[in-house]
């Protein structure tokens, strides 16, 4: 059977190009992305750069249900999960999310579902350094 | 039973490996209990899981000596 | 100032880099991106190629009324919304649109509408061409 | 007036330039009526818009010889 699931966890450069050409398709008429980049600032306060610290085998099996719910239940033809770990540079990529589909609502509503559900189960922590100290965001209240 | 810790969990619980008889720990709730007995600041997370063998655990799992068990702080990836 | 909108119409082949490359910025999280391609079948006829036509002029300012609503109501920072004319191939980028924003939510949403609103008001025509024959797509109902 | 032509329309509609007071066309609505009169296919259209200098018009749309008068069919680029 043709892979319809890419999920990668690692610590060189995301890449949209390599995403992008697993989802692509000739049957395929439309392709949703999603890149989180490393913002410059939050709430304020200038960030230098991120950690991101994964438990790496859990974190693959979550990307990967929230792959099939989004080839089982969405509509998406392909997905690609890629999270950058380690540290990342501000404007760097740290989670690139590709979806194509025969028609776009389907790969909007995939690629949404499947950040938005990254970001609440996905075993992935991120280490905010700052000029003056450094925090694991979400942690406390 | 192998205790894996991420996050600000590291800074905080030192030990990766507990005793369930001596502790009388038999579920994933009566490991919380412990862990929270033993390491207040636990309390300051805004939540906090356990996965058993690389999956989310309920409380009333029972846990056992070659388990893999992590506590999970808050996620904030992506 | 800084430009935050980029229109372009053209022959040559889409690069998504390109795109990306305007769009993000160190100040924003989310870049949310569409791609369309060229689809090997509709309606289950097999296609060969695609012909697109544009009124030029009056794309360029329909598309940018688009992306004028995205970085006005829509909370996008940045757009970029590049269509191909001419004959396209199977798989090949007939458009990228890149909307980069502060939060997520906004990125997509406008990534969404601007798709959404250039299939209806952008006055590209497209062609297609089958194995026995062509038309034009949507011309009749 | 000059008269653009796009898609399916320019393979049926030959003529690209109309004169406004021989045919008696003053609005948007009056140039629609000389076409379809002219051109019956026009009828088979899902829709078609008229555009003058490069923006839609509304049918009460007075026009003037020398606006760039252009009719789409429907649309279908992305």
């Amino acid at each position: 059977m043709k892979q319809l699931i890419d999920i990668q966890v690692k610590t060189t450069h995301l890449q949209i190009d390599e995403c992008y050409d697993f989802v692509t398709d000739p049957s395929c008429g439309g392709l949703a992305l999603f890149v989180g980049t490393v913002r410059n600032k939050n709430k304020g306060e200038s960030i230098t750069k991120l950690t991101f610290e994964a438990y790496t085998a859990m974190a693959l099996k979550e990307m990967k249900k929230i792959a099939e719910t989004c080839i089982n239940e969405k509509g998406a033809n392909k997905i690609s999960l890629h999270h950058r770990i380690g540290d990342v540079l501000i404007s760097e990529k740290a989670v690139i999310i590709a979806v194509s589909s025969t028609h776009r609502a389907a790969a909007f509503e995939a690629c949404q579902y499947a950040i938005d559900t990254l970001k609440e189960t996905v075993p992935i922590w991120k280490k905010e350094f700052l000029v003056d100290g450094s925090y694991w965001v979400n942690a406390t209240p | 039973m192998e205790l894996i810790l991420f996050g600000i969990i590291k800074e905080w619980v030192t030990e990766t490996d507990i005793d369930l008889q001596e502790n009388n720990i038999q579920t994933v709730k009566d490991l919380k209990l412990y862990l929270l007995n033993k390491y207040p600041q636990l309390n300051s997370l805004s939540s906090y899981m356990i996965a058993v063998n690389q999956t989310y655990a309920e409380d009333n799992m029972v846990l056992s000596t070659d388990a893999e068990v992590a506590i999970l702080p808050p996620v904030s990836g992506g």
